[in-house]
């Protein structure tokens, strides 16, 4: 019974009991981190990412509520696997739009996971100015 | 699965005998208290019969000062509202504290839209109003003092008694905000001064849908909302007659066994405390210590380096129910004013829970609950980047530096 | 011994299947809605339920369009005083009739000692609204037009859909209190241009401790009651849970049976008129006669000579439950506003009696009231030494002469 | 159970339910009537009153509320078998004591029911100017 009454549909409950890639890599190629406890939200991703630029791993620690717990699990799910211009392309909507929906009020939080995944990938592109001139020449010419 | 509901503040069961009390009330005894006929005259009475226990059980003599409302906050509403309306030609200057329920303080910031001022006296760090700041902002102008009895997010008992007698001194009406208070500590509306009251019952296993104002002879309020002539024109509207029978009830019970309960929810309030301080490092208890002047049935603590959501989320997963901000406002996770009038670090605010006890809850749930909330913590901690943070120390503890 | 109850009006039994669809809330499932765990999640779900059943039967297709207050009182309060603070930056004129009930009277008379105005249009001696009046009052300044559905104590049914046209072709905020037609009339919120609607849900067999206003997206109202965030900062305070799930049902189920029940009453009513009219001598109708225009529960009689108490009493010593002068206010046995504003004879407001009829009544009940009723004008009208002045041609009768 | 839910109490309510001495008098021998239709209440009151100057019969009629025709009942037994000069001290606090109460906003239907029976005593002296001497003297002895 008690899985009917919950504030969040059962996907982001799902994430957020059951968070996907909690945690820290070891020797992340990129680490973002995004919000302020003030704000009530802190949400750091880090990526491993092979040479052909592919996300092969990705975590992330949240400080903030439900939705942010389940918006951060999702954007790690999402992104792993992905290409360096594939990640900077997932938005927030694709964040909700994966967790079935998101209270009006917490769609800040989906925003936030954006923000963080695109952090992770600017640190790393930081890092690599070689693959950063890549990924504009590519997008320029998407 | 284990079920502790810790959340007693924000609503508690109907008591099984009020719940008896309440059943003819909806389909065989059905009429509207105005009305002259048996139906209607039988409610008349129940009412009556309610009137004389709300009365009772705050030492009033006075049944006819007796208003039922829907509930605390309308209460509160026609209480600060009422007494600015109908004394309005006196003054239009009201004092408060920084640390009311939002039923007090959006009741004044409206009059303040609408041509009258306020002081709001500050509560100390433990959520205290020094009756002396009280006597510093009457002014001729002041037609109204309004305060809490205790605080609905961290427990403070405030001075009332003192506050009413400063009221007295300056002939300033006294209204007493006792929805958290009532059923649960004593109340004596003489002896505190107090020119108006509010109570709601479904903080002491009453029913909802009935809030009551006690207005003493000599307090002036006017009717807040408009219509024929229910109680005695100060609330317009049909009664709620079977909620206001088993209101009756519940308090009339609530003030027999007032003692009984209030130590029992004192112990276990104690044990909780003591659980959770001794296994979970980083927290603090927000207001006072248990003891004289705490309500026994609130524990309103703040655990560093998490926030308040997800507490509540894994708390309910675990079958706990509880509170976090403002008790009745949590679904907007806000941090509650009285967190910000007492100047607890925002941090801490957000991490804010709020335990609290009831009539029914044993020693072995809050053993329960001290180890499953141990362990949420540590989760959450677990998913903390300012837990990581702080074990590395990039960033110190707020409550640790305290303590120091 | 016999009892018959025709007073329907001021209050109805809670249906047996309501009072079982509340059970539960009172002591099994007594969170507050406000709350975020398993109890407070369980009741945010009963109100989202009874929204959509509040608004599925009055044709709305915006169930967050439901506010849920305390009584039909507050809901009209909230309707009246809300849209006034809402919108005064645009003007403060307000425009009613001279027959509302007195929760819209009496609220547009409180914003009148608060700086706004209002134009008052007439009604005919059938209690009926022109809507050529109610457009020549509007004025640049107009923000609310307020009316009944159904007159409360003529069972005048106001062309409203017309009134609502113009309230949207001059753009303003249109609200119908529909407290007496709700569960028994039709209402098409779309169809009537009804920025507002209230609903009083223990009018059709539902509990009372509840009441609804619905609003549609364009209109703006302010929250009366201020305090915590519920019903979206429109309403304040501790949601009645069990009366709200019992009203939800009850306006489904009310919505379901309308026709049966309504086609059933105006039979009664019907009967019950051709009755009274033909067994007493100088008893007149007031308000429509039975048929289009007339709410079916509604009977409303003057029998000239004697007043309105003893009526009440002796109908009540013979088992039979009525009313008198306005149904909401017989306590103060002062005729109600609604006959004055149909300019009935002083006379025979004061021996004013209202049958309201509920679907439960028979036509055996009917009988028994018309021979009963017809006994107890006979009994005092020997004791009427007005009876006695008309008997010797001292006095003549008003009703005698308007049929002339 | 009826009885319990009277909004009188048992003796207002008798009075009201079995009024005591309605209907005229035949040759009565002093008429009171007060009071107006507009205002809600007419008290009529009859006396037959003997040689003696004492008050043989009574009668009421009223147009008004339980508690007018029950305050006319309880007049009505009040004065029976009094003197005229006992009779013009009956109070409305009389009439209320043997009622047994009236609510506050009924107490105008005694004071209509004490009018009554001095306009009927009146009515009476004006006819018998000679009664009227006699009286004026007792009470200015009295
Ligand atoms: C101190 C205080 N005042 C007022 C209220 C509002 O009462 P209700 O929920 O009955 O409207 C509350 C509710 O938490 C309260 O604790
Ligand atoms: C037309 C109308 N409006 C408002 C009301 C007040 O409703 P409630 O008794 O639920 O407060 C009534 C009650 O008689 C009514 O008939």
């Amino acid at each position: 019974m008690a899985e009917e009454y919950n504030p969040y549909n059962p996907i982001v409950m799902d994430h957020f009991l059951n968070p996907r890639n909690m945690g820290d890599l070891e020797d992340a190629d990129g680490i973002g981190e995004v919000g302020a406890a003030a704000c009530g939200d802190i949400m750091k991703i880090s990526l491993k990412i092979s040479d052909d630029g592919r996300i092969s791993d990705a975590r992330f620690k949240t400080f903030g509520c439900g939705s942010a717990i389940a918006s951060s699990s999702m954007a790690t799910e999402l992104v792993k696997g992905k290409t360096i211009e594939e990640a900077l392309k997932v938005t927030n909507k694709n964040v909700v739009d994966a967790l079935g929906g998101l209270p009006p009020v917490k769609i800040h939080c989906s925003v936030l996971a954006e923000e963080a995944i695109k952090a992770a990938l600017e640190d790393y592109l930081k890092r690599h100015p070689e693959k950063a001139a890549m990924v504009a020449t590519n997008s320029h010419s998407a | 699965m284990t079920k502790v509901y810790l959340d007693s503040q924000s609503s508690t069961p109907v008591l099984p005998e009020v719940y008896e009390a309440m059943l003819p009330w909806f389909s065989q005894y059905y009429g509207n208290a105005s009305a002259m006929h048996e139906q209607g005259l039988r409610a008349r009475a129940a009412l009556d019969q309610a009137r004389k226990q709300f009365s009772e059980a705050i030492q009033s003599s006075d049944p006819e000062g007796v208003i039922f409302t829907s509930c605390g906050t309308e209460a509160n509403n026609l209480a600060v509202k009422g007494s600015a309306y109908a004394l309005q030609h006196k003054g239009r200057h009201i004092i408060i504290s920084t640390a009311e329920h939002p039923s007090v303080e959006n009741s004044v910031a409206f009059l303040e839209r609408h041509g009258f001022s306020a002081t709001r006296v500050p509560v100390n760090s433990e959520g205290f109003i020094d009756p002396a700041d009280i006597q510093a902002a009457i002014t001729p102008e002041t037609i109204l003092i309004a305060t809490h009895y205790a605080n609905h997010d961290i427990g403070t008992i405030q001075p009332v008694a003192q506050i009413g007698t400063i009221a007295q001194e300056h002939k300033v009406q006294y209204f007493i905000d006792a929805t958290f208070s009532a059923g649960w500590l004593p109340i004596n509306v003489e002896e505190m001064n107090a020119s108006l009251v509010s109570i709601s019952p479904h903080r002491f296993y009453g029913p909802k849908g009935v809030g009551v104002l006690h207005k003493n002879r000599k307090a002036r309020i006017n009717g807040i909302i408009h219509g024929g002539i229910q109680e005695n024109n100060r609330r317009s509207g049909t009664e709620n007659i079977p909620a206001i029978v088993g209101g009756g009830l519940a308090m009339e019970l609530a003030e027999t066994e007032r003692e009984k309960r209030a130590s029992r929810v004192k112990a276990l309030q104690e044990k909780l405390w003591k659980g959770l301080s001794e296994s979970i490092s980083y927290i603090q208890l927000n207001g006072p210590r248990p003891g004289e002047s705490r309500h026994p049935a609130n524990l309103n603590v703040s655990t560093e380096f998490i926030e308040g959501e997800g507490q509540l989320l894994l708390c309910n997963a675990a079958g706990i129910a509880v509170a976090s901000g403002s008790s009745c406002v949590s679904k907007n996770l806000k941090s509650s004013p009285t967190l910000t009038a007492i100047g607890l670090h925002i941090t801490l605010a957000q991490g804010n829970i709020i335990f609290s006890l009831g009539k029914d809850n044993t020693f072995e749930q809050i053993e329960y609950v001290v180890t499953s909330f141990t362990k949420i913590v540590e989760r959450l901690r677990q998913m903390s980047p300012m837990w990581e943070d702080f074990q590395k120390g990039n960033i110190s503890s707020v409550i640790a530096g305290k303590e120091k």
